[in-house]
């Protein structure tokens, strides 16, 4: 062995010796531009200051131009054409086309920068590096998916039924669109503030099953039909949990209404999940089952049957299955965040940051959640996932559904602060969550292997017999 | 289930995710559960028994690189003593170390390879696979440092091994070495315990000691059967009698004990190497033998325990520079003699999960 | 000599099975024992349960042309007693080879019969799936046979009998893929032809 | 309004009418769902929220599954819509069901609401006057319903299990 410095045997580990890390390179720069930017970050720390004395100050409140709240310019613009008197039904489709508008851009901005962040993501939690040739840290590379996805020819099996084979790609995306309409964004910037939003959500939600089911079956393949089979079992057997975690949160808050659940959330200052934590996590559980996600994502189970439900579409029609995946992971965070994690309100920090930008914050913590999930765990078989639901999650809602109903009138009927009823039920809802889960699941027969039996350590080796001694012994 | 409804035949493979290369099982289904499985291989058949009947012994050990490629060490190195015991020649001390040294090393590699193929199959996406192919990436640069090869390494030879590693490899070595044990660790800690991982492997693909002998499993799925069987303790060539070892033995026969029956070798690999590494003597790296070699009449059948299990060699010399007969007993394609019992009245997904644990390599199946 | 570290020596082991099976062995080595062909399973059979020999896993199983001959050798192994025996079965008829199979005995013969079979054309009766392994059915020779064509022999006289069509390919309709395997719904058909299963889905 | 109404009612028509017309029992399938709706869009222009969701969550979302899974799992299920000696007393009922609708649409007295406008007010909580009616003033005949479904979910559990222990006997 010699005593000078190893240079790198193999190409790539001179590569990795050669890499500079992105601090590495910032510190490389040159002492003008990092003045430059220390002087843009004072700037704009300047007119942060500017803001806040605007925003304390009270007289930005209700104005076109503040951009807290979008839902103030499409009302100052609905005002201001009444007044110039057009025909009723111009704002009301201006309106509602503008509104229209936003939920696409969102979905579709989401679309083009969605299947990065998760590549990315998970990458990181692979040790790799992910997509990073495409444009800046590899931006542009589901704009080069797609274009490659466009440009490939779309087989279409000859046995396929033609007529059901073309439309699942475009049902399954309506779900995933019609289900932002009741999301609130802001306290005035909800596109279809119903008074059923709640009922609207699990509706829209139960829809998407037509366009799997479809799919699977019109493209006359065993993986596309065992796929759809599975997906769709799955989803109307989790639809009920949802339901049940739902119907204990409407209970609570007393209303089906999107944008009022969220106000009393803002109100009494309690996020649902410390309130209803078995509520919470059947409702994310249930969603990545009816997303398709892992470690719930039996229905397009790569390593048992390729694609599942979509196997034989090619080209673009593949890739709106795959976008409609991610459009779907993004819906979810947003009822998460909205039913949950008190949507767009941040206890108060919502009169500083435009309350679009919290919930889209919330969202993304979801979406990391997920994408987490992903990199981390395996899948769940399809009788372990029916089992989990019929045998676990609905019995328990349906009990934690009779608790929250008397909690709710405990609630209502009582006259102290509400702070005091609130935290005795987040206690008592967490205390008896984690008894009944434990209890039941030791009902069920289930207890978890403390003591794992790993193998033994064989000194000396042998046949039959030596394994009969091991076993006897 | 129900019984009326009518069967139909799946057809998995030779392109499927799960199947880990060319290799094509047709399964009669009824609904989720498998009826019957009709395997169907030779996709990858490049026949090299017979090509190796036309070719020098030397010429002959990059065969056994594209068998089973996923450990290339632990091929060249059973038709290395084959060759050696038919024609009678004599090894170097420090080349038996160095053989050990990269058998252990391809051992660990292939370990991590089968792993996280069989995590990913249980349905991870790929993180613990990745996890694994961290550490088989700096054993492969330790491969490609000593014989610039990653893979096909064809490395052994009779009479020793072709290259003395480098200067750069034993700090290189040293460090893996110390770091393996954390990182198994940190697998066992991802997976051992983990809860779903539990669910999907505990109690799948149960095979019976009495099963695992009768059908001639061999390697992790023998042992992980609970049948203490290992020909590095059984048989022990190069200079394994004197490395303190023990062998991981399964209790249940399932999935899980299968998995983590690998996961143990690999710790047992890191006590050789370690034991290896400060036993190794100084000389040379390999004896003069004639390229044209020509054995005497004769048979051979020379064995040792790759990664999968028995990696047989029969070779029968007519005196010769070319075997008369070349055999390669291929521990991938026999441990498969029982997938059509496991697999009848088990769901896809569990199937599937019991091909992964007996983790096959198709370039071996087929030859 | 070459013989395994744990080889059993052929004597010891033709004394006792001359004596259980007189007449089973036809050749003693040092290192292996000759047996005729149809006695073979009987001999596995008796090595297999006999206490001393304890021959429980069948390593390996492979075949020699020997021209005029063929041998198929049988490696056993015990476990228990950490010991191999090296078992050939003489199959004289060059033409028609035939011998008993010995998956009753040994289950792990399931797929090296096979093997043999399709590379060596050598036939195991009672094998409950004879069918061609890595090679189509149909395929017109038996490669590792010493009369087949070999590389060095490709130019000039015989014709190869390689590739003549895509295997499973039906010539009649160029797109329909004749079966592989021969299962249908579940049961396996006696005949090793094809025996058209559901192409497609079955709707 | 009116340009929604007709293209609701025409979709809703038109599916409806194709769903006779496909030959292939899951297109029929699609387009009975298409149909639904087009009915829960025609609710929802009545104002009828709560009806109109509903509508979507249990026929379309639901009872559209439920019919895939019968179609699905009937076994040796020809999936056509095949022509049958049924069709001469299907035509002489579905007849009479018209023309007894009909005859009660043109008997009914349409303008009796006319030149009162509905305010937009006049519907704003239905949801909460759908609850208040159902566990107030027909309180009886909702839990008669609730009693009656449980009942069926129990008869279905006891049902499968029926079979299934006579599977395992056979």
């Amino acid at each position: 062995m010699s005593e000078q410095p190893m240079r790198p045997a193999t190409p790539m580990l001179r590569q990795i010796a050669e890499h500079r890390s992105l601090l590495q390179r910032f510190m490389g720069v040159s002492k003008e531009w990092k003045g430059f930017a220390l002087l843009l970050l004072g700037g704009l720390g300047l007119s942060n200051l500017a803001i806040a004395y605007v925003v304390i100050d009270g007289r930005l409140d209700g104005q076109w131009y503040d951009i807290r709240d979008l839902g103030n310019v499409t009302q100052h613009l609905r005002s201001w054409m009444q007044d110039e008197g057009f025909h009723p039904a111009v704002p009301y489709l201006t309106t509602a086309l503008l509104g229209a508008l936003g939920i696409l851009s969102v979905v579709g901005g989401w679309l083009l920068i969605g299947s990065w962040v998760e590549r990315r993501v998970l990458a990181k939690f692979q040790i790799r590096q992910g997509p990073n040739r495409t444009g800046p840290f590899g931006l542009f590379q589901p704009i080069a998916d797609a274009v490659k996805l466009m440009q490939k020819e779309v087989v279409i099996p000859r046995v396929a039924d033609k007529f059901l084979y073309y439309a699942p790609p475009v049902i399954i995306f309506i779900p995933a669109i019609l289900g932002w309409g009741p999301v609130p964004w802001a306290g005035k910037m909800s596109f279809l503030d119903l008074n059923v939003g709640v009922l609207y959500t699990i509706a829209i939600s139960s829809l998407g099953v037509l366009g799997v089911f479809l799919a699977g079956w019109s493209s006359n393949n065993h993986y596309s039909l065992l796929g759809a089979m599975r997906t769709v079992a799955m989803m109307v057997s989790y639809e009920i949990p949802i339901s049940l975690a739902l119907l204990a949160v409407v209970l609570l808050t007393g209303s089906m209404q999107l944008s009022t659940i969220v106000a009393w959330q803002a109100n009494y200052n309690a996020w649902l999940i410390f309130l209803l934590p078995f509520a919470a996590f059947t409702f994310l559980f249930a969603s990545t089952a009816e997303i398709n996600r892992t470690p719930n994502d039996i229905g397009e189970a790569e390593s048992e049957i390729v694609a599942g439900f979509y196997t034989e579409y090619s080209g673009m029609k593949a890739g709106l299955f795959m976008g409609v995946e991610l459009g779907n992971a993004i819906l979810v965070g947003a009822m998460m965040a909205t039913f949950f994690l008190g949507g767009y309100t941040m206890f108060g920090l919502e009169t500083w940051i435009p309350g679009y930008l919290i919930l889209a914050a919330k969202i993304g913590a979801v979406y990391f959640l997920f994408v987490w999930l992903r990199g981390t765990l395996p899948r769940f078989r399809l009788d372990q996932l029916m089992g989990y639901a019929w045998k676990f999650l609905i019995p328990l809602s349906v009990v934690q559904v009779l608790l929250v109903a008397v909690e709710a009138s405990i609630f209502a009927r009582w006259e102290t602060p509400a702070l005091f009823p609130l935290a005795a039920f987040a206690l008592l809802n967490l205390g008896l969550t984690v008894e009944m889960v434990r209890r039941w699941a030791h009902a069920l027969g289930y207890a978890p292997e403390v003591a794992q039996q790993q193998p033994v350590m064989a000194t000396a080796i042998g046949g039959l017999k030596a394994a009969q001694k091991m076993r006897g012994g | 289930m129900n019984s009326t409804a009518e069967p139909y035949v799946l057809n998995i493979g030779p392109q499927h995710p799960s199947t880990h290369g060319v290799f094509r099982v047709r399964v009669v289904m009824d609904g989720e559960v498998i009826r019957d499985l009709d395997m169907i291989v030779g996709y990858l058949h490049r026949s090299m028994e017979k090509l190796a009947e036309e070719r020098t012994y030397t010429q002959n050990i990059p065969f056994t690189d594209r068998a089973d490629y996923l450990a290339a060490m632990s091929g060249n190195l059973g038709l290395a003593l084959g060759i050696e015991r038919l024609a009678g020649i004599d090894v170097p001390e420090r080349a038996s170390y160095l053989r050990v040294i990269f058998a252990e090393l391809q051992r660990v590699a292939s370990h991590a390879m089968a792993n996280g193929t069989l995590v990913s199959d249980a349905g991870a996406w790929q993180t613990p696979l990745l996890y694994m192919f961290r550490e088989r990436e700096k054993i492969l640069d330790l491969f490609e440092m000593t014989c610039g090869a990653r893979l096909t390494t064809n490395y052994m030879r009779a009479g020793g091994v072709s290259f003395e590693p480098p200067a750069e490899f034993w700090p290189a070595l040293n460090e893996l070495v110390a770091e393996l044990p954390g990182r198994i660790d940190e697998y066992m800690e991802l997976l051992a315990d983990n809860e779903i991982f539990l669910a999907r492997t505990r109690g799948i693909g149960i095979i019976t000691p009495e099963d695992a002998i009768n059908g001639s499993l061999v390697g992790p799925a023998l042992r992980g059967s609970g049948v203490p069987w290992d020909l590095r303790k059984a048989e022990p060539y190069c200079v394994y009698d004197r490395f303190d070892f023990d062998v991981p033995v399964g209790t249940r026969g399932d999935v899980y004990d299968r998995f983590m029956c690998r996961m143990m070798e690999t710790r047992e690999s890191v006590r050789i190497l370690k034991q290896a590494i400060a036993q190794i003597p100084p000389g040379p790296h390999k004896n003069d033998v004639p390229l044209a070699l020509r054995p005497p009449v004769g048979e051979v059948y020379s064995r040792v325990e790759g990664p999968r299990g028995e990696n047989g060699f029969y070779l029968v010399s007519d005196g010769g520079p070319a075997p008369y007969r070349f055999h390669l007993r291929a521990p991938s394609l026999i441990n498969l003699s029982l997938l059509r019992e496991l697999a009848r009245g088990a769901s896809l997904p569990d199937a599937v999960v019991t091909l992964g644990s007996i983790d096959i390599v198709v370039g071996e199946i087929d030859r | 000599m070459p013989a395994g570290p744990h080889q059993l020596l052929g004597h010891r082991v033709a004394d006792a099975l001359e004596a259980a099976l007189p007449g089973a062995v036809i050749g003693r080595h040092v290192e292996w024992i000759e047996v005729r062909s149809d006695r073979v399973r009987d001999v596995l059979r008796w090595l297999h349960d006999s206490e001393s020999f304890d021959a429980a896993q069948l390593s390996n199983l492979t075949s020699v042309d020997r021209h005029t001959h063929f041998e198929v050798v049988y490696h056993l192994q015990s476990l228990d007693l950490n010991h191999q025996i090296v078992v050939k079965a003489i199959v004289e008829d060059h033409e028609n080879p035939l011998l008993p199979s010995v998956y009753p005995v040994y289950k792990g013969a399931l797929l090296q019969e096979r093997e043999v079979y399709d590379l060596m054309g050598i036939r195991f009766d009672g094998h409950p799936d004879l069918r061609r392994l890595f090679l189509w059915e149909g395929y017109p020779a038996f490669p590792l046979r010493k009369d087949f064509l070999s590389l060095g022999q490709i130019t000039g006289k015989a014709v190869n009998p390689g590739l003549q069509r895509f295997p499973f390919e039906d010539k009649e309709s160029p797109d329909r893929m004749l079966n592989a395997g021969n299962i249908v719904t579940g049961e396996r058909e006696a005949s090793a032809g094809n025996a058209g299963g559901s192409a497609g889905a079955g709707h | 309004m009116i340009l929604a109404f007709f293209a609701l009612s025409g979709l809703t028509v038109a599916s409806a009418l194709l769903v006779f017309v496909a030959r292939n029992l899951l297109h029929a399938l699609a387009f009975l769902v298409l149909s639904f709706l087009g009915m829960a869009g025609l609710f929802l222009t009545l104002s009828a929220d709560f009806i109109g969701v509903a509508q979507v969550l249990i026929y379309a979302g639901s009872i559209s599954v439920l019919m895939v899974f019968a179609v699905m799992l009937t076994p040796l299920a020809s999936r056509n819509n095949g022509s049958t000696l049924y069709v001469i007393p299907a035509m002489l009922a579905a007849g009479g069901l018209a023309s007894l609708i009909g005859f009660v649409a043109i008997d009914t007295e349409w303008d009796e609401r006319k030149g009162e406008a509905l305010g937009v007010s006049d519907f704003t909580t239905t949801v909460a006057g759908i609850g208040d009616l159902l566990l107030g003033r027909y309180l009886l005949a909702f839990e008669v319903a609730s009693v009656l479904l449980l009942f069926a979910l129990l008869g279905a559990i006891v049902l499968v299990q029926e079979r299934r222990r006579a599977g395992e006997e056979a």
